[in-house]
């Protein structure tokens, strides 16, 4: 394809509390169908969606976690991870679920500068 | 004790109609009585009965009013909020009436806790 | 009073304002606000200190949703819906930092 | 009446980014009419809702401040407004639509401590 | 230039919907073209006909109708967010068609600026 | 790049990951952001210095129904909707930091 687009998803918030999340997944999996160069990005509080053993039972609502590690399937490789927000929240590499590109935060900076289309979420 | 409960954010976007209905059932589950469910702001949003979530998800339209049915609760709508909002009886759930702001202050009157939801 | 918070500490100021304003009392960190339970939050410091101040419980069914149910600050107490509901009765009134 | 509360309404949030201020107001009118004992608080953002000199046109909005006057005619006097919350803000009891009390916030804890209900927006 | 906006809330609850329309007006103005505004998230629930907002407010939902009509703005609503939250072709104003979120992506890869306006 | 921002600085984290994360270009305030633009404000001090880093403007419709637009912090420069779409054009991309 000719047209293909530097696509960003930033995920800056938790999971459950609201749907932004789940919602941002759904838009992630439908972008990988359009063969677009897709990153996707965690920053503050959007480092919890990564975090290993959600179990939703309780709050009555699906774990949609486990899609995460679904995306390698769909050629979506690049998720980058911001340092600063894993450290202002206790939470290490090995507590995610998928393996990430951890970034400092200038370089993150300079990677969104990079895009053609940037979503928040 | 006699409980009135407040949601004032829709489904699905936040957790509060979760929370708030997780509680209920633990209020009743308690020996409590939950007299009155008041929904305010995009809370009027849980009253559609025309949501249809995936399969694998949880219907919360449908967890209130079989809460109603069940347990007698009073499920009311803010009718100001619900005409901003495009909730009318033409696409109201079962279990729910719309009605006046007061029934919220009654609820704050009438029973022992007022517990609010919301975002 | 129960003062009930449901935001995320370091996205939000409701936790924040809450421990300026109230003085003494419970809290109860619900939904989004489970995060500011949980130890190596930089909000960790800030939890200590109000544990002198209040009893502070933590929603266990959201800590477990979100994965941190082993990361619960020292003296903050686990609660489920049940505990929820009794903590509601047990104070006269009850206020969400929405 | 025997059966009188004391009501507070809590407002922290700022006007026309979102609907709960003016919402809010829709509900402490209603109170009035049922002869309970209301207070109006003011923290954080809320504070802004005070604010005069709101010129909505520009984002074709109705300018829903001058309610906030209305209120004595329905009987509610007592506005309380944080200190702390105004100072951070840059805003004075000159800048604001109403006559308020100013409370600092151990006062204002405490004044939340004699309530029957609150409902916080 | 080409624009494609994202409106991620619902009416009147936050003023994102308010301000993506007056961003859009202004562009228009600007001799610009609005190609598509997709409605994802609450923001489903700008596409209710039901809506009815009190006289002396604005009526949100017939703004975004008007500008189709006018301009031939492209307003769609994402499907699996709509069903979520009760939004139907029984419920659906005029000028708005449901579809899905491939119609997002496509907007990012057809027009020359995406503007997301949410909460 | 431009950078859009819709949350009070007071309330949510929005503004201050913004400009930790992003190390130069453009930032529009819109809607209850346009509170970080103003003199007085306990933000001041940190749009004074992003101002060394970023171009920032305001909406100045949104600061007008807030009653405030005689307090922008010098150096922010107020836009109408139109002034907004413009800044859209000029830089090649914008980011919603919703």
């Amino acid at each position: 394809m000719s047209n293909i687009k530097k696509f960003m998803f930033v995920n800056r918030k938790a999971p459950y509390g609201t749907i932004y999340a789940l919602e941002a997944l759904e838009v992630v999996l439908i972008t990988a169908a359009f063969d677009q160069d897709v990153s996707l990005v965690f920053l503050d509080d959007g480092v919890y969606q990564l975090k290993k053993g959600q179990q939703t039972k309780g709050i009555e609502t699906k774990n949609f976690s486990p899609a995460y590690r679904a995306l390698e399937g769909y050629d979506i490789e690049k998720l980058y991870v911001e340092k600063e927000s894993l450290e202002a929240r206790g939470i290490s590499e090995e507590d995610l679920l998928v393996d990430v590109t951890v970034l400092g935060r200038a370089e993150m900076g300079a990677l969104m500068d990079q895009q053609d289309v940037v979503l928040s979420f | 004790m006699k409980f009135g409960i407040v949601v004032n954010e829709g489904p699905y976007q936040h957790q509060a109609s979760d929370t708030a209905y997780l509680f209920c059932k633990a209020a009743i589950a308690k020996g409590h009585e939950v007299w009155r469910v008041f929904f305010y702001h995009d809370g009027v949003n849980n009253a559609s009965r025309l949501t249809e979530p995936p399969q694998d998800d949880r219907n919360i339209v449908n967890r209130w009013s079989k809460l109603a049915e069940e347990h007698g609760v009073d499920l009311v709508v803010c009718v100001a909020a619900a005409l901003r909002r495009g909730i009318k009886e033409e696409n109201l759930a079962q279990g729910f009436r719309i009605s006046g702001l007061g029934q919220l202050v009654e609820a704050g009157i009438k029973t022992d806790r007022l517990v609010v939801f919301g975002d | 009073m129960l003062h009930i918070i449901n935001k995320s500490p370091l996205a939000n100021n409701a936790l924040d304002s809450c421990l300026r304003v109230a003085q003494s009392g419970e809290i109860l960190l619900i939904e989004d606000a489970v995060y500011a339970a949980t130890a190596g939050n930089a909000f960790e410091g800030k939890i200590r200190k109000a544990l002198e101040r209040f009893r502070i419980h933590v929603l266990q069914p959201d800590l477990e949703a979100r994965g941190l149910a082993d990361r619960v600050i020292e003296g903050v107490s686990p609660v489920d819906y049940g505990g929820f509901v009794d903590l509601t009765t047990t104070n006269k009134t009850c206020q969400s930092w929405l």
